[in-house]
């Protein structure tokens, strides 16, 4: 919440990713959920309804769907730079989880945290940066004030 | 449901007690429960914002919970401060490098503006410190803008040289 | 007497709530504050002190694994057309081969009816680093013309370094495809796989789209590197005299063209070098000597069309070379 | 254009240069508001308030800065040595007889902003009352700052020809007669 308090990074990719080829960071997600349990009921419709549309969509991605007697259904996201991501999808709908995991897939992995420029360059200058001589005339050989004193001492 | 009444049940019977100075729980929950709240949880939640503050405010709950509210007071003002003192180091900065060419802060901006230049005050500052002859050629211009009133004024009516603007196209 | 009746009463209370409380563990969520938490998170932390961290497990050790289905996706992803078969023995290691026998002696298998028919990858390695080589060669020859045969080398040899290259496999997902003895995987496992996985694309798609994976994959770190960064130069201003003298220019004269605060401790000159009282390039130091030496770099990076202000590397996409498989992929 | 690279460049960048004022002549006002710029490192586009890259300025020939209008006899600068009766009054001609260089530093560290780093910036201010420098600032110098005024010439230093140049309002009658 306070700016030192948060841990922040800079701008980047994984990879330079986009630049030549756009690589789906997401590789693997698996979708958690229960047969019987209430707060899975939009799971399973997810996985009757979208799931197979999704990973036909996504073949890089590979989705695995694994009942489980587990009372929380969530979808676990893994990402090319080895994070994982948990998202609990209780009581969702199968709209919203399908909503879920496009953001899950559109996502690079990489920490969200707060983000210190919207902008970052590796290169930050092409004319060269400032420098206290770059807008002055170049003078060649010995320093002017010299000459100068000797003039003022009539 | 049933919870729900033994709930209600225990809570009459806690009330009732209290006149005898003694206090009976019909169920063990209740018991549980009536300890009061689990404060360390509280506590950790509130700390791990000071963790990274000097003394003793890092880790006395009482010291930090006083310098927590401060800095979140802080960082609420500052984010309308950082905007303003952000518009000021870029205004500080150009008038800094428009000087090193010659013209004042006011007068470039203004005739940039004149020239339908949009690049706000953070780009021409930045391109000020990374891109100095992209800024020249901004200073050039709006000095050029500039004297183009004076130099119609004069009937010459000509650009100087390397200068393309209205003028030009009128003609 | 009342104390008494209290008493039983409290103890049938327990009784009933044990009950309780075991159906409640069985059937019911508990909403209660988790009082065991705290004392519970200590002891997990005091463990975690103790003992360190777990070892790191590889993935397909964890649960919901299938490697068919991964390896394809690690295909799909990349758009390329892997042949699968030849993409999984590309991840095969011979690490994994010998620790896989030596497993079965141990449990006491008949070495002759469980016998691995395992090929590893070293063959298929050896072809993609040589292709690696000579492309990431012929990248930089046509990328920076002007660039001599060790200034190329020496560029080829960090893109092709243990570091640069096992990055770049780690962040393409190929560790957790990667059959190696020991886990985490070592630097050079990973940087036989990786070659490995380029000559089953050389083999499989030719060599145009294995240069196209290189350029997109390897190529890209090349980006915000200097290239003294990566070519150790230790006399530049010999290496510009050499430079010049092969091209028929007057020989650099260095000369002083400005200074500030010589005599404190923070002194900056700047030194130009002038051949033929044209100025060649000018660069800033804290002596005289460093600045001279900084001006040589940045006039062999000017005349190495390694300057800041040279054109982008051109990383546009292969439109001819898509895969068909790809395209049908992205009309569904 | 400049590929430098990057400690050169951080090298070059921050680096601090001395700039030479000549301050015969001149408004101490208009001397001390170009040291101040230049004393806080106002004058470079990388500026930050905290970034200390304040330059090193150096003044000479205090001695024979110009006050307009009768500032020498009225202006006066004030201190209390914070002993009872301690309060200290002196003129401007006053104080400059004593030293030649309190009147420009007064007028810079008035002009810098109030906060810790003010006694930091005024070390690197160096003032001369006359136009000699010590060989080791001479050779630190990189540039000289132009005069903010014109110095004018006296009379004597006009040449006959320009006197005669100089137009006249009024021609004055033959038997016109000069006090």
């Amino acid at each position: 919440m306070t700016s030192r308090g948060t841990p922040s990074r800079f701008l980047r990719s994984v990879l330079q990713n986009g630049l030549a080829r756009y690589v789906c960071q997401l590789k693997r997600v698996s979708i958690i959920f229960s047969k019987t349990n209430q707060g899975s009921l939009g799971a399973r419709d997810f996985v009757e309804e979208g799931v197979v549309d999704y990973a036909k969509k996504n073949p890089g991605t590979v989705v695995y769907v694994s009942p489980q007697t587990s009372r929380i259904p969530k979808i676990v996201a893994e990402y090319l730079n080895g994070n994982t991501k948990e998202e609990i999808i209780t009581n969702k709908s199968s709209q919203q989880i399908s909503e879920l995991l496009t953001k899950l897939t559109n996502q690079s992995g990489q920490d969200i945290i707060r983000i210190r420029n919207p902008q970052h360059t590796d290169n930050p200058s092409i004319q060269g940066q400032w420098h206290p001589f770059t807008n002055r005339p170049p003078c060649i050989g010995l320093i002017r004030p010299q000459k100068r004193l000797n003039q003022d001492q009539p | 449901m049933g919870n729900q009444q033994i709930n209600n049940r225990s809570r009459c019977a806690r009330i009732w007690d209290r006149h005898e100075s003694s206090m009976v729980f019909l169920t063990l929950p209740c018991w549980i429960r009536s300890r009061g709240p689990d404060r360390y949880w509280k506590v950790q939640e509130l700390l791990k914002h000071a963790r990274h503050f000097r003394g003793r405010k890092n880790r006395c709950y009482s010291l930090a919970v006083r310098a927590v509210r401060r800095a979140f007071v802080y960082a609420t003002r500052g984010r309308t401060l950082k905007k303003r003192n952000m518009r000021k180091l870029w205004i500080t900065r150009i008038a800094a490098a428009s000087r090193e060419h010659g013209m004042t802060y006011p007068a470039l901006i203004h005739n940039l503006i004149k020239s339908s230049v949009q690049l706000n005050r953070k780009v021409i500052s930045q391109l000020a410190i990374t891109e100095p002859r992209t800024f020249l050629s901004l200073t050039k211009l709006a000095r050029a803008r500039q004297q183009e009133g004076l130099q119609a004024a004069l009937g010459d009516g000509k650009e100087p040289p390397g200068v393309f603007s209205r003028i030009v196209v009128k003609q | 007497m009342a104390s008494g009746y209290l008493l039983n009463r409290g103890a049938l209370t327990l009784r009933n709530n044990l009950q309780r409380v075991c159906k409640n563990v069985v059937y019911l969520q508990i909403r209660e504050k988790k009082r065991w938490m705290r004392a519970y998170t200590h002891l997990m932390a005091r463990k975690l002190k103790i003992e360190g961290p777990p070892p790191p497990q590889p993935r397909s050790q964890k649960l919901l694994w299938d490697y068919h289905a991964e390896v394809q996706a690690f295909s799909n992803r990349l758009h390329e057309n892997f042949p699968v078969e030849i993409l999984k023995r590309a991840f095969i290691n011979p690490c994994y081969i010998h620790s896989e026998q030596e497993r079965r002696e141990k449990l006491g298998m008949d070495s002759e009816t469980t016998a691995l028919v395992l090929k590893d990858n070293i063959q298929l390695s050896e072809k993609g680093a040589d292709f690696t080589k000579s492309f990431l060669t012929d990248w930089c020859r046509v990328n920076f013309p002007n660039l001599p045969s060790e200034g190329v080398e020496s560029i080829v040899v960090h893109l092709n370094s243990l570091e640069v290259v096992t990055y770049v496999a780690r962040n393409l997902g190929i560790e957790d495809l990667t059959m190696s003895a020991d886990f985490p995987v070592p630097d050079a496992v990973m940087y036989s796989t990786f070659m490995a996985v380029i000559g089953v694309l050389q083999e499989s798609s030719g060599s145009e789209r294995a240069g196209f994976f290189l350029r997109d994959f390897l190529a890209t770190q090349l980006i915000g590197k200097d290239l003294f960064d990566m070519w150790t130069v230790v006399n530049p201003m010999g290496l510009l005299v050499e430079e010049l003298t092969n091209r028929n220019v007057p020989l650099p004269e260095p000369r002083l063209i400005r200074s500030a605060g010589a005599s404190t401790a923070l002194p900056l000159f700047f030194v130009g070098l002038y051949s033929d009282k044209k100025l060649l390039g000018q660069g800033p130091g804290e002596t005289v000597l460093a600045a001279e030496e900084e001006a040589a770099r940045v006039t062999l990076r000017k005349l190495y069309g390694y300057s800041e202000n040279r054109r982008p590397f051109d990383f546009s996409p292969a439109q001819h070379l898509q895969p068909p498989l790809i395209q049908s992929m992205g009309s569904n | 254009m400049s590929n430098f690279s990057r400690t050169a460049q951080q090298w070059a960048s921050f680096a601090r240069s001395w700039f030479l004022i000549d301050a015969r002549m001149q408004p101490p006002g208009k001397i001390a508001s170009m040291c101040s710029v230049r004393l806080q490192g106002k004058h470079k586009p990388i500026y930050h308030a905290i970034s200390d890259l304040g330059d090193h300025v150096v003044v000479i020939n205090s001695r024979h800065i110009a006050f307009s209008g009768n500032k020498w006899e009225q202006k006066v600068y004030s201190s209390h040595t914070g002993y009872p009766g301690g309060f200290k009054q002196v003129t401007a001609a006053q104080l400059h007889q004593k030293d030649p260089k309190a009147i420009v530093k007064l007028a810079v560290y008035g002009m810098l902003p109030k906060n810790l780093h003010r006694r930091t910036m005024m070390q690197r201010l160096h003032i001369f009352p006359d136009d000699e420098l010590p060989e080791d600032i001479l050779a630190n110098l990189t540039e000289e700052l132009q005069q903010p005024r014109e110095i004018p010439r006296k009379l004597n230093e006009y040449t006959q020809e320009e006197k005669d140049a100089f137009p006249r309002v009024w021609t004055p009658p033959e038997d016109y007669l000069l006090k």
